[in-house]
């Protein structure tokens, strides 16, 4: 499957576009003045880190770490367990700061993410 | 021993005036004067060796391993203002039984002054630098406290302030300072920096030192450009300046310069530093205090101008100058003390301390014009009383000082700074108690009792003796000290009469005389001080002070004004800005790695994450919109996963993805529904830039390490060598979850359950009486909205396929150690599944039919994974460890049994619970906005049979 | 020939997940964008499987089955949403 | 006999990937919203299930064994299309459609659709 | 293999799903089992500390799989003390929330507690990387729910910002540690020491990029400056008992960036040379610096104990940038001393706000019901905090002092100049809440609490301190003797085993 | 006491099936496994299942399924033919309204479906009475024909087996 490539023209090049992208859209969105932007974004971000992880163990296709007789090339299964994790953390941060913008806005009125200054 | 108990005393019995208060003001002020008369006489218990030349040490290791130590020492110099500490205390501690009035919290003043008396004591007996330092900051700290002690008068607490700002930046200065002598000589003992001059002299730090040191002995004695926070000081009540600001504290300076004096002295920066300022804070001491109208600002001025005059004799470096301080440093003790405790009872009795309105108290209060008389008269030093005999030694001195090559400026200056001495010490006199009684004076003035005159009265007394019969009274005690300062055997003789060939004689006459023309010019020279402008210390403070608190506030309410996303924005560009620059300072070689060709189907997936990525930049107000877009990026993702090798991956971000647009949704409902476009195209083009800079830096990274071969074989080749022999699974994602780091999994799953109870608590949080509780009830959801909240059809629907659900679920849980799967997408699919039967037919319906609570869920799920950890205890293996076998069971084939099965239950339980009380939970929200509970599955009137 | 086959299919789903995806950001109502996203999932489905013949491995089935209980979920859940304001009633 | 299953197979798969570009080409063609609703849920359901059984043939009879799971796909699809048909339709009349385009019921009782909560009975 | 060294992480592990499990309607029970809890977390802790202090650090291998490949435990002083510190202050601080009622104002609070401290205990002892983010994400989900405990609007706000900056912190550590395992292939942090120092010169950029991530990580938990904007209005908003334990929190920060400076990145190690003590000194200067000026600045006593905190950070980091045993011992003594010192702050400021509406500093509030012993409470607390004498943070300061005598004009003059700053700020502040309080009119009465309790438990904190202070040598050489045990890192590597099979 | 253990035979039986669909074999393990789970989860679900859907005729049942399968199949070209070859404004579609007289929430769930299924006609709504389907039609040159159609040709089976 695997042949020499010109630099554009690589799974791994689209995987850090996409990378790239993903970051620079979340961070772009996590820099708006709502709360809600802010969780998608960060939301975004979490795409973007899950697939940097995920690319950091190299990319390997049609080898899923599934143990099977007579194959012997497999994918990083850490990584992969590493992702799950991190999955499953940002879905609980997400979880919590998407009823805390909630509980805020009905507190105050208000979504915007930046506060008032102390008195 | 005895010289830790004579500094530690006071300490301890700082508790007691707290305590006695309650027993009285008598018995809380004879318990307070009991203790410092017990130090004193422990004092005394020592004199003799002292006396004889002996250095008495007492060593307590406290913490050697920086050289700071409880070591003190008692030698002549320690002696002197260990007694005047003691001595005068005494007589304060008395004075002010009386001074104090009923309101005052006298428990409270005492214990302040027996703090501060603790820490003065800590000063002149320590042995070791560093202690030192711990006692002058406390005795900035008790003189803050009791110049504080009105707490209700502003210039209190200003003064309070404006002194431990002054004093305590130089006692800051003053740690470097000792810091650098320590290093110098190697250590921190005073015994060790003592012998060591030439090698401390001779060092490049000796003058950064030196000055340092200064700084902190200059603001401490008020000298010369900080005197200006002693007359602030001065709404202290009189027994506190008495006692701190004219006898002690402000000697501390003193004290230390001449601690030091062996080390320190006798170069050409000590001279020119010490002998100047000491010269120039005299005279200004001495020109202002004349001016003042208070009478405590006017003393306050003098103790300025006679610390001045110490500080210069100091500064001179000699021997006999050096005496010359000791025995000054005894006299205005006694006759500043005096002068303080008279103010004091002036204060009290004519209710004013304007000079200006005072007047003819020599009739009404004879007793307190013969104290205050004598010794105002020996801060003049007029023969034959103390004060006298000790200026002339000064003026003798500075007659034979020459001062950058002029011999005339240090004896002219000194006799002007005298000559005002003696006009002000004049004016005193006359204007208080000798001039006519102004009509501005209310109430008849009188003597006070015995209680406030008993201390002046015996510093007078003291004042006239040490005059008469200075050999007698004090020469021993000069000689003690001036030797310890000095390191030489002194013996000192001092005398009224040293022949007309005396220069200071001359002098002395000079600044009697001239004194007595200002106090009779006096009006002349006031209206031209009032009409010069000159620069006021204290002005300039406030207006610095004020200028600090003023950037501080830029700091506190303008950088951190709140502004998150601010923030954010300069999180990310350090974050970048870090990563780039470690980037370049390193070498990197390029991968080698031979890159994955791409497939169409690869290309088209990829293009639409992008177009969606791209698209949700420029639709993210519309909130609806924007969700879905998220919803196809994460399908992609998932996609992507999948398409390259990670289908548990996969499965995850997909049905995570799905319950985290439910959540939002459920949230958007509330929220608004779009956002605003309030953004100017200048931020958003900052912003543009930075996620830019942020996307191109992780692009770089990833694609550079993804061309790149692990410089090391990684871990991951052991899992996948060991997951079916060690782990008993196949799926080695999943034997790496429940496995080899179930631990990670562990934490994570109290991640969930953790978030889910924050959620639920919060919930109850908004549904609980207030603001949003309010906010929920006024929304009147749903008019205008479509009806059918539970269509016949999605209801029959989801009766179907939850069971087929739950079926997948298990198949999903069972399989996942072999195959994808597991308990966590087994869980999520669950969950998944009874979503859809509340959206179908709606919280109420379906919440009653619910069996288990979703906190017992993941109570029990976190318990159950705990104790599938601990269980290997059992069998001596560490948490978490796993175990397998293969069972034989008829009819069913051999099917494996692994601990970690039960394990993944927990992580199932936990997941199904926390993912439904989270949800469930906003749910709420929803049924208080004002939600009727529905009944029946499904809106259409149907019988079910 | 199963082969090519395979690969007109997956070309066939895959404009048209380019189709749907383009209907999703240009459409006249959001009904339309849900029923592009909907029909969206429906495409990626037939792609994983269309890749598993490929490939010749199967491990993508469980894939697919959640990808049509999420992509039903979520249709469900946009439609409800502006249908009641309220998902979960 | 192979040729003639890959024949067959390869049948399916055209098929299927035809559908599947009609349904999704119809959102494209189909002018007024409540037509584009029958594209997708017909031409595409149709597609993906013709899919299904071509990989079900292909493990059965290439690859020699069987594959039932792609019938629980299906089965699901099928399930749930209708479904997501109905909402569709529902959002539809709720916020495109013009209320004089919608037949009455002719049974005393509006469309549920238009009954709004204050309207329904028992609330 | 001791089981002890995982029982401050399952200890409250399993507490706390019991408290939800069985008593989440009783406030009582709760009480008793989390109070209970933190209470045998102290005893382990103490038994741990003692056990670290025997010797070489002690492994954990957790499921029995030898390290690197599965995640191990490590316990040594640092960690122990770090445990120790922990559980003391979690102690005071839960009492504190008992005996004032803070604990009923809303959900959930002890189990909370529970995890917040399995969180933080975890961070410490674990010897795995990725596990450490997990660990910190544990903690940090655990703060998140303390922070917005008993709500309100500004805390909910707050919150949320709060959880918005450390998404992106834990976004970065994540990058940050992809980028360790590409380059290395390992997690295990011994191994990643072993690994790092071999690495070939064409990867240095990447380890580099990966070492500043971190550290830019751990940088954002300490609250260095410019990550820091995250503290004030999250320690200012957060309840106060809630905030007095975060004290502790900052020091994750600072203890991940202690571990990962000496034994992953340590001075001598060719990829990274001395390049986290350079970026951590500027750094920790202007912290220093800027949390001075915000205790100057703030408006409010709790904003200005944030800030306070703040300049704590700022201080320790200074201590630690240095990377010798001298000022890594002054470090960690430092922040034992700070900690507590911090806590007693924020418990202070909940003393004075709640007879009071509110905390301004701006403007005097009426006198309190026994002021002058909150006074007293108040003054020698603030003592601690400025770094005066007598107490431990004089003491410290002289450690740092000392230990940062080679870059004296720079250390010393901001160090310096900032106490001096802080301690304007101190005497401001009480002046205005404590003395200008009496030109108020007196007849505005306040309200009458019963303090005695709450009082008790700042008094055992500055006693702490006090004793922390008298006692300063055993526990300097505690932290001397943990400080060479982190510069000496083969017997950690060689406690780890690497590649060898787990004896049981 | 059986009715208890089996609330819903025919899902069990349902279950069974999926499962033996899902694990790919027959194996005797894999059916006592899912008899298991045949009769637990139906046990589980049944309160979300209040009604008991009684099937009358379950050849009928079956004869449907092939009937509505057949029809998917025809009725896809059809459709087909209209996206592609059809002028939209000479497709002619139409909002019909189909009175029930089935009663069963499950046979009217399973004629909604059927006329989703089918091509050219979709399930649009129901009266709130729950006694007329709304139906809109792709291209319905003559309404009352699919009306009928549909009534014909699906309702009339649906009530032979649901009652
Ligand atoms: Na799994
Ligand atoms: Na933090």
């Amino acid at each position: 499957m695997t042949r020499p490539c010109r630099k554009g023209d690589t799974v791994e090049a689209l995987i850090a576009l996409a990378v790239g992208l993903m970051t620079a859209a979340g961070i772009y969105l996590m820099l708006r003045q709502r709360t809600f932007p802010v969780i998608l974004g960060l939301a975004l971000l979490s795409y973007a880190v899950n697939l940097f992880i995920f690319a950091s163990g190299r990319l390997l296709r049609n080898a899923p770490p599934i143990l099977t007789p007579g194959v012997t090339a497999y994918s990083d299964p850490l990584t992969q367990a590493l992702v799950l994790t991190a999955i499953v953390i940002s879905f609980a941060m997400t979880a919590l700061i998407v009823i805390m913008a909630l509980g805020a806005w009905l507190e105050t009125g208000d979504d915007r993410i930046d506060m008032d200054p102390d008195p | 021993m005895t010289i830790a108990l004579i500094a530690v005393l006071p300490f301890v019995g700082a508790v007691f005036p707290g305590l006695m208060i309650r027993a009285g003001r008598n018995a809380c002020a004879i318990v307070t004067g009991l203790v410092t008369l017990t130090a004193l006489i422990l004092l005394a218990s020592q004199a003799p060796a002292v006396l004889r030349g002996e250095v008495v040490h007492s060593r307590i290791a406290w913490l050697p391993g920086i050289g700071l130590n409880a070591d003190f020492m008692l030698d002549g110099l320690g002696l002197l203002f260990a007694g005047l500490i003691l001595t005068i205390g005494l007589l304060v501690i008395l004075y002010a039984r009386f001074y104090l009035a009923a309101r005052d919290a006298m428990g409270q003043f005492f214990t302040f002054l027996m703090l501060f008396q603790g820490a003065m004591l800590g000063i002149v007996l320590s042995n070791n630098i560093l202690l030192l330092l711990v006692f002058w900051e406390l005795t900035s700290l008790s003189s803050f406290l009791l110049i504080g002690f009105w707490k209700h008068l502003p210039e209190s607490r200003q003064g309070a302030r404006m002194a431990l700002v002054v004093t305590g930046s130089g006692g800051l200065a003053m740690i470097a300072g000792l810091l650098i002598l320590g290093n110098i000589a190697g250590s921190y003992d005073l015994d060790v920096i003592l012998s060591q001059r030439e090698a401390i002299q001779a060092s490049d730090a000796y003058l950064p030192a030196l000055i340092l040191i200064l700084i902190g002995a200059f603001t401490k004695s008020a000298q010369f450009p900080f005197h200006f926070w002693l007359p602030q000081a001065m709404a202290a009540p009189t027994p506190v300046s008495a006692y701190l600001h004219s006898a002690t504290m402000v000697k501390a300076g003193i004290f230390l310069m001449a601690r030091l004096w062996p080390v320190l002295a006798g170069t050409d920066a000590w001279f020119y530093i010490v002998a100047t300022t000491g010269l120039v804070t005299m005279v200004l001491g001495a020109v202002i205090g004349l001016f003042k109208h208070d009478l405590k600002a006017l003393l306050a001025y003098s103790t300025i101008s006679q610390l001045g005059l110490i500080t210069m004799l100091l500064g001179f470096g000699t021997v006999p100058a050096a005496t010359a301080a000791m025995f000054h440093i005894v006299n205005h003790a006694t006759f500043k003390a005096a002068l303080f405790m008279s103010a004091g009872i002036i204060d009290h009795a004519a209710h004013t301390r304007d000079i200006r309105r005072l007047g003819g108290l020599r009739k009404a209060m004879p007793v307190t014009f013969a104290v205050a008389g004598i010794a105002a008269l020996a801060m003049a030093g007029i023969p034959p009383l103390n004060g006298f005999l000790s200026k002339e030694m000064m003026l003798e001195e500075a007659a034979h000082t020459v001062w950058g090559g002029n011999p005339w400026v240090l004896p002219a200056l000194a006799t002007v700074g005298a000559l005002f001495s003696v006009a002000y010490s004049l004016r005193l006199i006359a204007h208080v108690f000798l001039r006519r009684a102004q009509p501005t004076a209310g109430t008849q003035p009188h003597d006070p009792g015995l209680g406030l005159m008993f201390g002046p009265a015996l510093l007078s007394a003291l004042v006239v003796a040490i005059g008469l019969l200075p050999m007698a009274t004090a020469a021993w005690l000069v000689d003690a000290s001036a030797s310890a300062v000095t390191g030489t055997a002194v013996t000192v003789k001092i005398a009224h009469w040293h022949g007309f060939g005396s220069v200071a004689l001359w002098l002395s006459a000079l600044a009697i005389a001239g004194g007595a023309a200002a106090l009779f010019g006096f009006p002349r020279l006031l209206r031209l001080w009032d009409a010069t402008s000159r620069p006021d210390a204290k002005h300039l403070f406030d207006v610095a002070m004020a200028g600090a608190v003023r950037a501080a506030r830029r700091v506190t309410d303008g950088a951190h004004d709140g502004t998150v996303t601010r923030f954010l924005a300069i999180a990310t560009v350090v974050i970048v800005g870090s990563g780039v620059w470690a980037f370049r300072s390193g070498t990197h070689s390029p991968g080698l790695r031979t890159a994955t060709s791409v497939e169409p189907v690869a290309v088209i997936g990829w293009l639409v994450l992008m177009t969606a990525t791209v698209a949700l930049l420029f639709h993210h107000r519309s909130r609806l919109f924007a969700l879905m877009l998220v919803g196809i990026i994460g399908l992609i993702v998932s996609v992507g996963f999948a398409y390259l090798s990670a289908p548990d991956l996969a499965m995850t971000q997909v049905t995570v993805e799905v319950v985290t647009v439910l959540l939002l949704l459920l949230a958007l409902n509330f929220l608004p529904k779009t956002t605003p476009d309030e953004s100017t195209s200048g931020r958003r083009l900052r912003d543009a830039a930075i996620a830019a800079v942020a996307g191109a830096g992780s692009a770089a990274l990833i694609y550079a390490l993804m061309m790149r071969d692990f410089a090391f074989p990684t871990i991951a080749a052991y899992h996948l060598e060991n997951a079916k022999a060690l782990g008993g699974g196949t799926n080695v994602v999943n034997v790496i979850l429940v496995d080899f780091r179930g631990y990670d999994t562990f934490g994570e799953i109290t991640v969930l359950g953790i978030a889910a109870l924050v959620i639920f608590a919060l919930t109850e949080m908004i549904l609980s009486a207030g603001p949003a509780n309010d906010r929920l009830m006024a929304l009147k959801p749903n008019r205008g909205d479509a009806g059918d909240r539970h269509p016949l059809l999605f209801v029959v629907v989801t009766r179907m396929i939850l069971p087929l659900a739950l079926m997948v679920g298990v198949f999903i849980f069972l399989r996942g150690h072999n195959l994808p799967g597991g308990g966590f997408i087994a869980g999520l699919i669950v969950s998944i599944a009874l979503l859809m039967q509340y959206m179908a037919s709606g919280f109420g319906w379906t919440a009653a039919r619910k069996r288990i609570e979703y906190h017992a869920l993941i109570g029990a799920g976190l318990l159950i994974a705990g104790l599938a950890g601990i269980g290997s205890w059992v069998f001596g293996a560490p948490f978490l460890s796993s175990a397998y076998t293969y069972v034989d069971l008829w009819p069913l084939e051999t099917f494996e049994l692994a601990t970690a099965a039960i394990f993944d239950l927990g992580v199932f339980l936990t997941v199904l619970g926390a993912v439904m009380l989270a949800l469930a939970s906003l749910s709420r929200l929803a049924v208080r906005s004002g939600e009727d509970i529905n009944r029946a599955p499904y809106d259409a009137p149907l019988q079910e049979r | 020939m199963i082969m090519h086959a395979v690969q007109f299919a997956i070309g066939c789903f895959g404009i048209g997940l380019i189709l749907t995806l383009a209907r999703a950001l240009w459409a006249a109502t959001i009904a339309d964008r849900i029923l592009a996203l909907d029909t969206m999932v429906v495409n990626v489905i037939a792609l994983v499987i269309l890749y598993g013949i490929l490939s010749g491995n199967g491990v993508n089935f469980e894939v697919s089955i959640l990808f049509a209980m999420t992509g039903f979920v979520s249709t469900v859940a946009f439609c409800k949403y502006l249908l009641r304001g309220n998902i979960i009633e | 006999m192979t040729a003639l299953v890959d024949i067959l197979i390869a049948l399916f798969l055209i098929t299927g990937g035809l559908f599947g570009l009609i349904g999704s080409f119809g959102l494209w063609k189909l002018r007024i919203p409540m037509q584009r609703l029958h594209a997708p849920t017909k031409a595409s359901t149709m597609g993906v299930g013709t899919v299904l059984v071509a990989s079900m043939l292909d493990s059965w009879i290439v690859h020699g064994q069987f594959s039932f799971q792609e019938i629980l796909i299906l089965v699901f699809i099928f399930l749930t299309a209708p479904v997501s048909a109905l909402y569709l339709a529902k959002v539809h009349l709720h916020l495109t459609v013009k209320r004089s385009d919608v037949p009455p019921t002719g049974s005393g009782s509006d469309w549920a659709t238009y009954v709004t909560d204050d309207e329904r009975p028992g609330v | 293999m001791n089981h002890w060294i995982i029982a401050p992480v399952i200890l409250p592990a399993v507490l706390a799903p019991l408290i939800v499990l069985l008593m989440r309607n009783h406030l009582g029970p709760q009480r008793a089992v989390g109070l209970a809890g933190t209470a045998a977390l102290l005893c382990v802790a103490v038994g741990l500390m003692i056990l670290a202090g025997k010797g070489d650090p002690q492994v954990y291998h957790l499921g029995g799989w030898p390290a690197p490949f599965g995640i191990v435990l490590v316990l040594d002083r640092l960690a122990a003390l770090m445990l120790v510190l922990t559980a003391a202050l979690a102690l005071i601080v839960q009492v504190y929330a008992t005996v004032t009622g803070w604990d009923k104002r809303g959900q959930h609070f002890h189990a909370l507690f529970l995890f917040q401290q399995m969180g933080l205990n975890g961070a410490f002892l674990t010897g795995d990387a990725f596990n450490l983010f997990v660990f910190f994400e544990v903690l940090l989900i655990a703060s998140y729910g303390l922070m917005i405990h008993a709500g309100g609007r500004q805390r909910l706000r707050a919150g949320v910002q709060y959880v918005a900056f450390n998404l992106l912190g834990s976004t970065l550590f994540l990058f940050a540690l992809a980028t360790v395992y590409s380059v290395t292939g390992t997690l295990n942090m011994a191994d990643l020491g072993v690994k790092v120092a071999a690495l070939p010169e064409g990867d240095f950029a990447l380890i580099r990029v990966a070492a500043v991530l971190l550290l830019l990580v751990f940088a954002i938990k300490g609250a260095l400056v410019p990550l820091h904007f995250w503290l004030p209005a999250t320690y200012a908003n957060a309840p106060a008992p809630v905030a007095a334990l975060f004290a502790v929190m900052t020091k994750v920060g600072l203890y991940a960036t202690l571990r990962f400076g000496t034994l992953v990145f340590p001075p001598q190690t060719p990829a990274t040379g001395s390049m986290p003590g350079d970026l951590l000194l500027p750094a920790g200067l202007i912290t220093l610096i800027v949390g001075a000026a915000g205790v100057l600045g703030a408006g409010t006593f709790s904003r200005l104990s944030a800030f306070a905190a703040i300049a704590s950070m700022g201080t320790a980091f200074v201590a630690v940038s240095i990377f010798t045993v001298p000022a890594t011992a002054a470090a960690l003594y430092y922040v034992i001393h700070s900690t507590l010192a911090i806590a007693a702050l924020f418990l202070v400021c909940d003393l004075v706000s709640r007879q009071r509406d509110g905390d301004s500093l701006r403007h005097a509030l009426p006198p309190m019901a026994r002021g002058g012993m909150i006074a007293a409470l108040y003054l020698v607390t603030a003592i601690a905090v400025a770094g005066l004498p007598p107490l431990s943070g004089f003491l410290g300061k002289l450690m740092i002092l000392q230990a940062g005598r080679d870059s004296a004009a720079l250390i010393w003059t901001v160090i310096l100049v900032t106490s001096l700053v802080v301690i304007v700020g101190l005497s401001r502040a009480g002046s205005v809440m404590f003395w200008k309080a009496h030109e108020a009119s007196a007849d505005n009465r306040p309200r009458a609490v019963s303090e005695w309790p709450a009082v008790a438990c700042v008094t055992v904190l500055l006693l702490l301190l006090a004793a922390l202070s008298v006692f300063g040598q055993p526990v300097l050489e505690y932290t001397t003797a943990t400080a060479a045990q982190l510069y000496d890192t083969a017997p950690y590597i060689a406690a780890n085993a690497l590649g060898e099979q787990v004896a049981p | 006491m059986i009715r208890r253990l089996f609330p819903q035979p025919w899902l069990t039986v349902t279950l069974i099936l999926t499962w033996m669909l899902l694990v790919n074999g027959t194996k005797l393990g894999s059916l006592v496994l899912a008899a298991a789970l045949g009769i637990l989860i139906p046990l589980l679900t049944k309160a979300y299942w209040p009604g008991k859907p009684r099937v009358h005729n379950m050849p009928a049942l079956l004869a449907y399924v092939a009937l509505v399968i057949w029809d998917i199949l025809v009725a896809n070209i059809v459709v087909a033919r209209i996206i592609l070859f059809r002028r939209p404004d000479q497709i002619r579609s139409a909002f019909i309204a189909v009175p029930i007289n089935l009663t069963t929430p499950e046979g009217i769930a399973v004629l909604s479906a059927t006329i989703t299924l089918t091509p050219g006609t979709v399930t649009a709504d129901m009266s709130a009475c729950g006694r007329v389907l709304l139906i809109h039609a792709l291209h319905a040159p003559d309404p009352a024909a699919v009306r009928d159609e549909i009534k014909s040709r699906y309702e009339a089976r649906l009530q032979r087996i649901f009652g």
